[in-house]
């Protein structure tokens, strides 16, 4: 089921593990730097769902396009952003992604595609939607990612959106992450379905389950979509099955969810899975991982000390890009 | 100079729009090969068939294309086939395409013109009458237009379709088939820029759309009387043209906002505002807001016709404020 | 497949008659009527599509409600409404059933439990679900009935409803009437399938298509839903598949759809089909079917009448009704 | 008399609407068991399990299946988590709740209460943060409330629950720790009545919500230097307690505005129109708002605190406008 990782070169394999590394060390790190009162809105940790941004955003080029959610600093990390700028955002620094004016709910990396996180549950996909529809107009091979919530997949955007895009055959890839709960509501108190990727046949839309705490078996997947929305043949959804490992946001106990249920997620962690697997492939030792995790120590280190680093905005500043173009002030 | 109706100087707009930009491209529902409800977009679907979009009946997945595409460099005009279902599309409007450039610092930013079918159309009842400019002149990010002849309409959703800012481009219905010149070789007509319509010493009526024409005869009447008065036409209603109204208060000092939209929080407010703000040492005397009364829009043409403000009514409230004026001073 | 006739005593059978010519009538003269400058605002006719109103309110008790469409008199008149009051309605006078204010998109009968017309696309389809949710908090074995067309099922309304109604087995029938258009736009350019039931899935909800034209087999499929509704079993998505004769409103020539495609259907007209079959039927007798339709043009001659003599409304009376309860005008 | 918070207070305004009338139902997401992501449903679904629904996250049928259920005489209580979300809901607030009684002509009502927590919650950024008030104020069959302390917020939600109306019901997320007394039995508090906060008697200054305390801070620093501030609260905006305005007017003469939302077309922009129309007389010179900026909410601290009004700001205009009227007396 998994795309065997002896296909992929060692290169490719350390680099999904650096960046899930990564994702799970910002994370970690963030919701330090917030209880050390560095950081200050709502943080949405990605912990537990890595393999899900990391697979996916290993199948994408350089002329593909994402939305994300709430919970973005993964997928926008796998895409290859740069936690410096992303840290100076979340500490509210002028060389913030958005300068100071968007915090994790809103970040954006126009360079990468990365059009941006959501604070609204769903608003992405009809963003994607559209997205690929221009991508389509001017004749690109890109594809757009909307990466959303199993909670997402009730709201009336889902569906209008998955319709629209298998109607035109958009080249889009819906990567529903069910991470089991919205919020603190269990995927039984919020739909009377286990398997999301069930939804696509009310759109004629390939419909695939992936294992979404096995990075190999995301990129298997979505690299299959995205050959199907190139070459014409229209969207596919992605249903990667995972498990956020943390509360929903930071401050959140997750108490809401039994300790077995935790636990038996835990044990299924994707860095581990991945950790093991490599292990066992006779190229790479533990010498090289340990090398990857302390690389990403330094770089978060200098990330936070670079967004501490960063000057504060100004207050008029404020008024600034309310519209784009030269007329940046609001008018009063 | 040609004649030509309001929608069909909206037509051409867009078509030249289309035309000198491949960004430009229409999406709505049936605007295609039907032209659109209201015959707005006929033709255009033969002559672009590959930029005029037709979707199923998903407004929140229709404005959000167009945002989307619009993030990518589109350039893309939705229609809302009445402005009442806007309702659905809300979030796509005011939580996305509105908020682009100022969450993102900037850095990204969301052009679509968005054109809202409004106003009654004569018995169309409380659910396809509606004035909603008010919503969208409260949020930040958003550009309003209402253009209330032909040839400001073609100027203007040529300017709109140009512009890095969402727009929204309010139409009304009861103006599509009024017929006005139309200079062949139009001027860019940039947003912000008010006009007056009809010069007058005694009073300012501001108004737009469909009772602008009603203000107008309510001047005409009003000059009978002996009552001379200015007709200003804001044309967008943001930006607004505030150097415009003090320029006309200036000359009248005396005040009279004219609307379909029900007056509690309508832009009437906002005007009133503006003008209890900045223009206060103009005024001679209070203010007057004409405008639809604080009622949904009856389906019986009685009704109607009660709710909506009219040149009858204009005319009388002009009256009314003057006699005031001469009873309080004696 | 159908309901044998055999099985409905003969005055039931006759009374579907009756209301099926009954609603064929109303529109016809409603659209004569609106020609002659009796009617200001809006006609959707239904014609065509009387078997689906007509078979669903049969399978009906007192207890239940209905949320209707833009397309709604059908639905009206099968519940039992008084033509009078709809004439008066869309004449715009006093009488009508909402004092001239609503005319044709949001008329209503509360003593019939029609909780109205829409004028919104997909609107009724929640406050279906509200209504259904109601009557369960009250004991009732009342079902929820919402009718709506091929269209709206690309509405988020749509999606959100079927989700919760079924999440929270909810006594709603959802009936989808399948006529290909939505305004004119065909369904395969409005969604990517053809059986809309199919959609039922997405929310483990039972899905049942019948045939639109055949009053018996409405009948049928919705009386299993409603028995299924009252007992607990939670709801369900009837696709009705049919065809209106006429354009989508008054005015509209249809053009849009082929000389063939409209002949076929009205080759399937539902009150012929019903009334070949009646007649083969040693019970019934052609002069008893030309009775029922001669009573209607009285009844619809009278209805006429009584919303001419109906007064127009006070204009003052627009201030009124803003507010329920005492505190009815406009506050000022 | 007990001490409580806003949020304590309105919790307990549920609690007994509730155990009067079984009608009574709370509809919202995560409000259930997990008690709302603010708390203020915190305890109610342990005492009345089956009614109160937790729904998926589904804003419209949500509002739909509470607006639904009211058509059949049920008394629901919807919240939604951030009134940003109320964007996906506009179609069952504008077109089905708020015309349901008007486009029947009486014969149906729609009696939901929508509790719409608003404001920033500080660096919740521009989709968690927004006062839309003033789109609801401008939509004919709505009932507005926005109270500013806990006994306002515990008498008001049951009058917006008892009302035969849609009600919304405006909550400020910074106001939920705030504490203040509550008399054990509360008289009943209809809609449509204002507060004087604070007497004076140079300046009247409007507001409602967290502003209000600024407005409150505002009159205190304005006491120290000689000006008499008079601090108005309507706490309900509509009905608008237009009595009261005047009443306020009448001892000041002067009038500031001050709310969260952005100035432009804001409920200050119906204020002022209703002062310049109605009061004009009263009025020794021009009106004041100090409004939220027209921009959307931004995330970082010190642009939240620029765009926003506090009392610094209404206390400098309060100084401004004496200082105007003095230099143009002179
Ligand atoms: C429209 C909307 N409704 C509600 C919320 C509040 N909210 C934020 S995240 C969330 C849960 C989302 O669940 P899911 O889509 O499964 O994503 P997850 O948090 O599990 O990643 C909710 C309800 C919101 N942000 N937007
Ligand atoms: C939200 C919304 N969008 C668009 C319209 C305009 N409109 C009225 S009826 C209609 C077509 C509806 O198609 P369908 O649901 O199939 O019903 P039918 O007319 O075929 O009975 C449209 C687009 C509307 N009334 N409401
Ligand atoms: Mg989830
Ligand atoms: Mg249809």
């Amino acid at each position: 089921m998994t795309q065997p990782k002896e296909k992929l070169d060692k290169g490719k394999l350390l680099e999904l593990y650096r960046k899930m590394v990564l994702i799970r060390r910002f994370e970690e790190k963030a919701s330090e730097l917030r209880q050390a009162g560095f950081i200050p809105g709502f943080l949405h940790p990605y912990i537990g769902q890595e393999a899900v941004a990391v697979g996916t955003c290993a199948a994408l080029e350089a002329s593909d396009v994402i939305t994300s959610t709430h919970r973005g600093h993964g997928h926008m990390l796998a895409r290859g952003a740069d936690p410096k700028r992303m840290y100076a955002e979340l500490y509210a620094r002028q060389d913030g992604y958005n300068r100071a004016k968007g915090g994790s709910l809103h970040m954006i990396d126009t360079e990468l595609g990365f059009l941006g996180a959501n604070g609204i549950v769903g608003g992405g996909i009809p963003l994607a939607t559209g997205a690929a529809l221009q991508l389509r107009r001017k004749g690109s091979k890109g594809v757009a990612v909307s990466f959303f919530g199993d909670g997402a997949t009730n709201q009336g955007s889902f569906h209008e959106s998955l319709n629209l895009a298998s109607l035109w055959k958009l080249p889009v890839i819906f990567v529903c992450e069910n991470n089991l709960y919205g919020e603190f509501t269990p995927q039984d108190k919020h739909q009377p379905i286990r398997d999301i990727a069930r939804r696509a046949d009310s759109y004629a839309m390939p419909g695939e389950i992936a294992d979404g705490n096995n990075v190999l078996d995301m990129l298997r997947v979505t690299t299959e979509a995205a050959g199907r929305a190139r070459s014409g043949g229209g969207p596919t959804l992605v249903e990667a099955k995972t498990y956020r490992h943390r509360g929903h946001y930071e401050g959140d106990m997750g108490r809401y969810r039994s300790a077995e249920e935790v636990e038996e997620w835990m044990a299924k962690d994707p860095i581990l899975n991945l950790e093991t697997e490599l292990l066992q492939d006779s190229r790479i030792a533990q010498q090289e991982l340990d090398h990857v995790r302390d690389d990403i120590e330094e770089q978060l280190d200098a990330a936070a000390g670079f967004a501490e680093a960063s000057p504060h905005p100004h207050p008029e500043e404020a008024l600034e890009d309310v519209f784009a173009g030269s007329n940046r002030a609001a008018p009063s | 100079m040609t004649t030509m109706t309001y929608a069909q100087a909206i037509r051409e707009g867009l078509d030249e729009a289309m035309t000198a930009d491949n960004e430009v491209f229409l999406i709505g529902e049936d605007i295609g090969e039907a032209g659109g409800v209201f015959g707005v977009t006929k033709g255009l679907w033969g002559k672009y068939e590959d930029r005029v979009f037709d979707t199923p009946i998903s407004e929140e997945a229709l404005v959000g294309a167009a945002a989307g595409a619009a993030l990518l460099g589109g350039r893309p005009v939705a229609e809302i086939m009445f402005s009442d279902f806007s309702t659905l599309a809300m979030d796509m409007l005011v939580n996305q395409a509105a908020k682009t450039s100022y969450m993102t610092g900037g850095r990204l930013s969301c052009p679509i013109t968005v054109r809202m079918v409004t106003g009654t159309a004569g018995a169309t009842a409380a659910q396809h009458s509606q004035s909603l400019e008010a919503w969208f002149t409260h949020t930040p990010g958003l550009k309003c237009v209402a253009p209330s002849t032909p040839a400001d309409a073609k100027a203007l959703i040529k300017t709109a379709i140009e512009d890095p800012d969402p727009v929204l481009f309010f139409e009304h219905k009861m103006l599509y088939n009024l017929k006005g010149e139309v200079p062949g070789e139009l001027d860019d007509l940039p947003l912000g820029k008010g006009k007056v319509v009809r010069s007058g010493s005694d009073v300012t009526i501001v108004s737009y759309l469909k009772t602008l024409h009603e203000a107008v005869k309510a001047a005409e009447n009003l000059e009978s009387d002996g009552i001379s008065a200015e007709v200003f036409d804001p044309r967008s209603l943001v930006p607004f043209d505030r150097e415009g109204l003090g320029a006309s208060l200036e000359r009248t000092g005396r005040l009279v906002i004219a609307h379909e939209a029900p007056t509690t929080n309508g832009f009437g407010a906002e005007i009133a505002a503006i003008a209890s703000e900045s223009f206060w040492g103009l005024l001679k005397g209070p203010l007057v807001r004409v405008c639809g009364r604080d009622t949904p829009v009856p389906y019986a043409p009685e009704l109607e016709g009660f709710v909506l403000p009219d040149a009858q009514r204009i005319t009388e409230s002009v009256h009314q404020m003057m006699k005031q004026e001469v009873a309080t001073k004696a």
